[in-house]
């Protein structure tokens, strides 16, 4: 479950924490991907797991497109910019919200069956459902790629610049709404891996975003914005803490296990576990 | 090689630099002096497309620059170093350099004129890995030349490249716009410094209150008892 | 200079007071309850949002979790009230010192925070305080409590049809808000909580406590808030943690501020003047389709005053301010 | 005399259950075809159009939006009553909203319908204006552990019992009814888990269930924690020897759409079962009016709606007014046999509290993709199947 | 008499990197001190351990005979230490006159007193006309400017000052000189840096160099420019010429 938080949150480390852009229709953009994901499955019988790059792709285009249309504009501002990006991407989350009640209706949707849903396997009495397995498998490889990728290419180090000084990176030559509408573009196609995933085993309707979202937006704040192999190992202590103060507290205050840990990482190191901002 | 037609500025309605003509011949060394606030950044930013100047032409080698967006401008061959420097702060000095070269990432000898820079400042040499927020105000500077180095231009801008640097520096780095004019490339400097700058400069300018109030070849504008009194505190 | 400073906090200070005069007069013209309700819950909004302003605004700690100030004076005045007897009145205050209180306290160590790490901590903590009161049995855990009415009294502070005792309760929290800031503005604290905002490094240099600043502007803060909370749950005789607690509360504090104008005198009130109204309409009167389209206009909204008005609605009356808004 | 009568309708139609206001939305639409329409069934008020003890005026329904929040429940509630003037109010899905609400309508004299909610503590408030025609949740519980005795008269081993509930105000309700009828009557709770609702995850919790492994898993869950539920469930390979679960989510078609194939056996309480259309035709027909509505057959809540609005209106025809005061009194006085509802109950008579204490939940077993009723053995069609698949 | 300012061995380090080491420097009651070195030679460095923004690695400072090695930055601002940054920090949505009343509320609690006290400090030092303008708004030079001013409305015992006179003409820098001139006269003692030879020359009574984090020379103005040392770590050869 950890690996998934993260797989989840990687979008979210992209777009919030490498690009320090606060994005809160984060959820919103995982409930868009879902839907994608079921439509795809149930108007053309794509099971979800091949559908999952055609739904990546898909939102790239729309994460860019958001960037484009309006995210840009939110970053122009020069006065309070922070709160000017919470609310421009707050509203953008209840009209997709309204929207997706508007064209797709309120109803509970989800996958019934696909290759995977249900599916578990037994590893000497540990149960695997394999469409976690899978999940955890993305998410490693969504890590292992974004890490690479920001680490190791010229345009990584060129969506850092951009965060750190957006005004200033044309004077190198580079394009800041190109660049960052790439990152949007990528942070929203992860997104949509980890909606594809979620769709086989999770229940779709226009607010389904709301469970994930913070959990999202702590478990980057907790790897440490800028960081990430922080939001990797953000999602995993997530889903560790959350499995053991489950057996502690009663489950219903599991969160709160959660939540205790991000204020005890941050009391001790203000930055998260591995952020550099 | 550079040619700014009347170029009027200005900032929320008020007006920086109005009506400023100047001109850049390829290979040449030219300073742009005046008194503080006297427009000399503004009619750098408008050059580099930091401004969008209100009216007039800026064209480089045949090509208009004015209305163009600020990387496509560095991307013709213009590198401009602000006043204010604009560091990647977090970045590591490699990563400010490496991205200086960022339009040459296809390149196999993208990495070319690290030599010089590192040549003209050993320094940053030795602070490779450090954050450039951390360096001192000096080695930003050197940081902030050398990023811009990267980009291989043929018209260099610089923005009082002398600001905070120590005397023993400020020779060098006059020395090295030489050397860089040497390499090939064209310098367009605004200085503070006017008597320093003016030795090695072929032309100049002076703004005043966004107006060209002068111009001609280093050595008349030196001489120019006006000049001297006003500007080179004699 | 010095005059025409001195002339506009004199200006401010006989608009405030002129508009809450003509807002006193209200409910001789307005008689329908329903209009009465949103004006009270417009008043109510902009008292808590020009409070979240104080922190959030002036000092810059952004806080997206002053509805555990919310509920904690909701809670302190009811659980007071059923169990111990306590008049509201007095829980009210015992609500907002509590709440002060543990503002301070989470100061301590939250205030190391810087940005985003703050943003989330205080999310996370007001979540915290939800989750401990849905699992409160004693407190009524999920049930929540339900505000024993007992016929119209001031003393008790409930009222079964009328609503003008807490339209004026709500002006005059409003009022008070405004004033506090309005003094606060010009004052020591006010300047320092700018400063910090601005600057913290500076501002220390300057001989600015800065921790001291932030922890003052929020005991000010959560104290109002928490006020705000008792109101709300004598005005709605029934409380549960989501429905003071949720962190939709939390938004729609900072959400008139914002629209408004972030950190000005005015902006709170004239967010909250146009967006609680609007809120309200949109989902009455087409909200009952079922097909969100209520939400698409009042997040469309939202969306359209971020971006054109970076600096808030009152930058459309200061023109000075709105000099160099966008870049 | 009034041409028309006005009845609110408070529901959640945007938000996390705007599903269930949408719904909600076209039970009441088809009652109110019912009442105002020449209908031929064997309901108050279905013969003849409008209500004749109004001179044939026509019910009009007017739906607002509460958002799940109390303080807008309370908000359109009042707009209601004064700008609508509506006669009185039916709703609410969220029990936290229709404490408000009946707060609202007390103030004002106006009856309150609480058509759909089940928590207990609503009708213990003291109030003169609120009606419940369905049963509450202890009724429903004490419903289960009759059936529980029943089968264990015959042999069947039930001693424990793992609950499952959500921490709102349905889910605690629930949770803390079962587990003192448990108490009382001798069963062993091994586990009594209360979770956080629309939590992303309940592999913890599912964990817990597992290796507590009782005999009957007694879950209380809105749809979207059911489908999570049932599906993590099938993850973890966790087979209970038997679901009995506190209706919500599991009378949704939702869930069975999402997860059909693994609630083969579940039994859900209800109060609604379309096999009383073998009994009484008539509960066939008007399902497919409501099917024509909305596509979908009545489930628990629906018919609980339906059937609300009937009794409602039916009380403001005997009252042949449209004022509160007289309605109240009407509704206080309402005997409608079982036999004219489209409910296994045994009639609709309210106690002081506004209560129908004559309102038999029964029990239904979800077997071959449909809901069998299995009890109370008067209404039941087939045994239960125990253990479930 | 004891000095007002007293630095004793102290070091600083960042990670690997000394930037101060083993510094003692004092300076004495109404002096101006200039203190010049090499770009990194770690003059702000100890400029912030002066003020308290971080407490050195090692070794103490003593200001007004009193050791305040461990001392918050706000409280050195209250005994009287008044500083300005090199990379200026203006409180940007305030204007000029606000950023000048933050630093004035130091002595005068009363509102009305500290901005009295405020416009004074303006009058000062020249930026009246632009007491109404957004921090933002101004120009790097009026930026250093209120830097200047926010230090002393603090009234300030000791005022640190950080290249506030780059960047400016020659001429214009005559007037920021005599700037600081008048506010020795005031009673204030100054240590400033500054890397403009034609100005520290005349202004300062005493220079101290700082050189790899060290103390290299320290002595009158004429006497350091003519140090080989300082010529060859800092100066270059032209100004051994000129010098
Ligand atoms: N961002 C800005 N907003 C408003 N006005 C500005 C801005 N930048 C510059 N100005 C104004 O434009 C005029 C010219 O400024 P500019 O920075 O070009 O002068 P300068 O000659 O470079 O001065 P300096 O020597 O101080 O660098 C000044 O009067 C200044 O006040
Ligand atoms: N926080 C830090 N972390 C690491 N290194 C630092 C830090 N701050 C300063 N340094 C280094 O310490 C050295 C001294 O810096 P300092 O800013 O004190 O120099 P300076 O003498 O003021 O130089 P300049 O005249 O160029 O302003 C520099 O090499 C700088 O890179
Ligand atoms: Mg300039
Ligand atoms: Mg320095």
């Amino acid at each position: 479950m950890g690996l998934l938080y993260g797989l989840i949150a990687v979008g979210l480390a992209l777009i919030f924490g490498l690009m320090d852009v606060t994005n809160f229709a984060h959820g919103e953009f995982l409930m868009l991907a879902m839907y994608l994901s079921f439509f795809l499955f149930a108007f053309f019988a794509i099971d979800p797991l091949l559908s999952a790059p055609l739904v990546a792709a898909a939102m790239f285009v729309f994460g860019a497109v958001v960037y484009l249309l309006l995210v840009r504009f939110a970053m122009r501002a020069k006065a309070n910019a922070g709160m000017v990006q919470i609310f421009t991407t707050f509203g953008l989350a209840i009209v997709m919200r309204g929207l997706a009640q508007y064209f797709f209706t309120p109803d509970y949707r989800s996958i019934p069956q696909s290759w995977l849903g249900g599916k578990t396997i037994s590893v000497a009495g540990i149960f695997l459902p394999e469409p976690q397995l899978i999940g955890a498998l993305v998410s490693i490889a969504a890590f292992a790629g974004l890490y690479l990728f920001i680490h190791r290419t010229d345009f990584g180090r060129a969506l850092e610049a951009t965060r750190e000084d957006p005004g200033a990176v044309a004077l190198v030559g580079i394009d800041k709404n190109r660049v960052f509408a790439f990152g949007w573009g990528l942070g929203a196609a992860l997104v949509g891996l980890a909606g594809a995933i979620m769709a086989v085993f999770f229940y779709i309707y226009p607010d389904v975003g709301a469970s994930f979202a913070l959990i999202a937006y702590v478990t980057v704040a907790l790897g440490g914005f800028g960081s990430v192999f922080g939001a990797f190992a953000g999602g995993i202590i997530v889903g560790l803490v959350e499995a053991v103060t489950a057996l502690v507290l009663p489950p219903s205050l599991k969160s709160v296990g959660i939540y205790a840990v991000y204020l005890l990482v941050v009391f001790i190191r203000p930055r998260g576990l591995f952020g550099s901002m | 090689m550079l040619s700014v037609h009347e170029v009027t500025t200005a900032y929320q309605g008020l007006v920086a630099i109005s009506a400023v003509s100047i001109e850049v011949q390829k290979g040449e060394i030219v300073c742009v002096a005046g008194a503080n606030g006297a427009g000399k950044s503004t009619l750098l930013k408008s050059i580099a497309g930091a401004e969008r100047p209100r009216s007039g032409t800026v064209t480089f080698d045949g090509k208009r620059l004015d209305g163009m967006a600020q990387h496509h401008i560095t991307a013709t061959g213009i590198a401009y170093v602000p006043e204010n420097r604009r560091l990647f702060p977090r970045l590591s000095v490699r990563d400010n350099l490496r991205l200086g070269s960022y339009l040459y990432r296809g390149d196999a000898d993208r990495e070319g004129p690290l030599n010089l820079v590192f040549t003209l400042f050993p320094r940053l040499q030795e602070r490779l890995e450090q954050r450039a927020e951390t360096l001192s105000g000096g080695e930003q500077q050197m940081l902030a030349i050398g990023r811009a180095l990267m980009t291989r231009p043929r018209l260099l801008m610089l923005d009082e490249p002398s600001q905070g640097i120590m005397p023993k520096l400020v020779d060098e780095i006059f020395q090295a716009v030489l050397r860089i004019r040497d390499a090939g490339m064209t310098v367009l400097i605004v200085e503070q410094r006017m008597a320093e700058c003016l030795e090695i400069a072929d032309r100049a300018y002076i703004l005043q209150t966004g107006r060209v109030l002068m111009q001609g070849p280093a050595e008349e504008i030196r001489g120019n008892p006006d000049v001297r009194k006003a500007y080179l505190g004699l | 200079m010095d005059k025409a400073f001195a002339a506009r906090r004199r200006r401010d200070l006989i608009i405030a007071a002129v508009l809450a005069g003509l807002a006193a007069l209200a409910p001789l013209l307005i008689k329908d309850v329903y209009v009465q309700n949103i004006l009270i819950l417009t008043l109510m909004y902009a008292a808590l949002s020009q409070s979240w302003n104080i922190l959030s605004g002036y000092c810059g700690q952004i806080s997206l979790g002053h509805a555990l100030y919310f509920g904690i004076g909701a809670y302190t005045t009811e659980l007071l009230f059923t169990k111990f007897g306590v008049l509201p009145w007095f829980g009210m205050l015992a609500g907002g010192v509590i709440a002060a209180i543990i503002a301070m306290g989470l100061g301590y160590p939250f205030f190391r925070l810087r940005g985003h790490y703050f943003v989330i901590a205080t999310i996370v903590i007001a979540e915290i305080g939800l989750l401990l009161f849905q699992n409160w049995e004693w407190a009524g855990a999920a049930m929540g409590i339900t505000v024993p009415v007992r016929g119209d009294s001031w003393l008790k502070f409930q009222f079964m049809r009328s609503k003008l005792p807490y339209f004026y309760f709500a002006l005059v929290l409003c009022s008070l808000a405004w004033f506090v800031t309005w003094w606060l503005e010009d004052s020591k604290w006010g300047f320092w909580w700018r400063a910090v905002k601005d600057n913290p490094e500076a501002a220390e240099s300057l001989g600015v406590v800065v921790f001291n600043s932030k922890m003052g502007a929020a005991a000010v803060s959560a104290f109002l808030v928490a006020i705000g909370g008792a109101f709300y749950a004598q005005f709605l005789a029934y409380i549960d943690p989501e429905s003071v607690m949720g962190f939709q509360f939390s938004l729609l504090m900072a959400l008139p501020a914002v629209l408004g104008g972030i950190g000005t005198l005015w902006g709170p009130v004239l967010g909250a003047a146009i967006l609680i109204p609007m809120t309200e309409l949109t989902r009455s009167y087409i909200g009952g389709s079922g097909r969100g389209v209520d939400l698409i206009v009042y997040g469309a909204l939202i969306v359209a005053i971020s971006l054109a008005l970076p600096r808030g609605l009152v930058s459309l009356f200061s023109r000075s301010k709105a000099r160099g808004a966008t870049r | 005399q009034t041409s028309e009568v006005v009845i609110g309708v408070i529901y959640p139609f945007s938000g996390g259950s705007a599903q269930q206001g949408v719904d909600a939305q076209k039970a009441y639409e088809t009652a109110l075809e019912v009442i105002n329409k020449d209908t031929d069934f064997d309901l108050p008020l279905a013969k003849g159009e409008g209500l004749p003890g109004l001179g044939g005026a026509k019910v009009r329904l007017v739906f607002a939006d509460h958002q799940a929040d109390p303080q807008k429940g309370r908000a359109e509630a009042e707009r209601l009553i004064t700008q609508e003037k509506v006669s009185a109010i039916i709703g609410t899905y969220q029990s936290a909203v229709a404490v408000t609400v009946s707060q609202i309508c007390e103030r004002y004299q106006i009856p309150f319908v609480s058509a759909d909610n089940s928590s207990p503590s609503l009708h213990r408030r003291g109030l003169k204006y609120y009606f419940r025609a369905a049963p509450h949740d202890e009724m429903y519980s004490a419903a289960m552990f009759d059936f529980f005795d029943a089968l264990k008269k015959k042999g069947t081993k039930i001693e424990t019992l793992s609950l499952f509930h959500e921490d709102t105000i349905f889910g605690t309700d629930s949770g803390n009814a079962q587990a003192k009828i448990a108490g009382e009557r001798g069963y062993k709770i091994v586990s009594d888990i209360k979770y956080r609702a629309n939590s992303p995850s309940l592999s913890a919790e599912v964990q817990q269930l597992k290796s507590a492994n009782a005999d009957v898993l007694m879950p209380s869950s809105y749809t979207t924690d059911g489908i999570l539920l049932v599906k993590t469930m099938g993850e973890l390979g966790y087979k209970p020897n038997a679901i009995v679960a506190q209706d919500a989510g599991f009378s949704e078609k939702a869930l069975y759409d999402a997860v059909g194939d693994k609630l083969e056996g579940v039994i859900s309480r209800g109060t609604f079962s379309l096999d009383l259309a073998q009994k009484r035709p008539m509960v066939g027909k008007i399902n497919e009016m409501f099917k024509a509505r909305s596509g979908k057959d009545f489930n628990d809540l629906t018919s609980r709606q339906f059937m609300g609005l009937i009794i409602l209106a039916d009380a403001i025809n005997r009252a042949k007014s449209a004022d509160g005061e007289k309605i109240r009194d009407a509704l206080a006085a309402t005997d409608i046999p079982g036999e004219q509802t489209i409910m296994p109950w045994k009639r609709v008579k309210f106690d002081e509290a506004g209560q129908n204490n004559d309102a038999d939940p029964v029990l239904l077993q979800y077997v071959g993709g449909k809901f069998v009723t299995i009890f109370p053995p008067q209404a039941a069609i087939a045994e239960a199947i125990w253990p479930m698949k | 008499m004891t000095a007002l300012l007293e630095t004793r061995g102290v070091w600083q380090r960042f990670g690997g990197l000394v930037a101060n080491s083993d510094v003692s420097i004092s300076v004495g009651r109404g002096e101006i001190v200039g203190l010049i070195g090499p770009n990194g030679a770690g003059k702000s460095t100890l400029f912030n351990l002066i003020a308290g923004v971080l407490p050195p690695t090692q070794g103490s400072i003593w200001f007004d005979g009193e050791d305040v090695t461990n001392m918050p930055a706000a409280e050195r601002c209250q005994r009287g230490v008044g500083r300005t940054f090199q990379v200026v920090k203006s409180f940007e949505t305030m204007t000029v006159i606000d950023n000048v009343i933050v630093g004035a509320l130091v002595r005068n609690t009363v509102m009305r007193e500290a901005r009295r006290k405020a416009h004074e400090v303006l009058e000062f030092t020249g930026l009246a006309a632009r007491a109404d303008v957004l921090a933002s708004d101004l120009v790097p030079a009026e930026k250093r400017r209120l830097e200047v001013a926010r230090a002393l409305a603090t009234e300030p015992k000791l005022l640190l000052l950080d290249e506030v006179l780059t960047g400016l003409t020659p001429t214009e820098a005559q007037t920021g000189v005599a700037l600081v001139r008048k506010v020795r006269d005031a009673g204030i003692t100054v240590l400033m840096v500054e890397h403009v030879m034609e100005i520290v020359m005349p202004l300062v009574d005493r220079a101290i160099v700082l050189d790899l984090g060290k103390v290299l020379v320290e002595g009158k103005p004429s006497d350091v420019v003519r140090d080989p040392k300082v010529i060859s770590a800092y100066l270059g050869d032209r100004h051994a010429v000129g010098a």
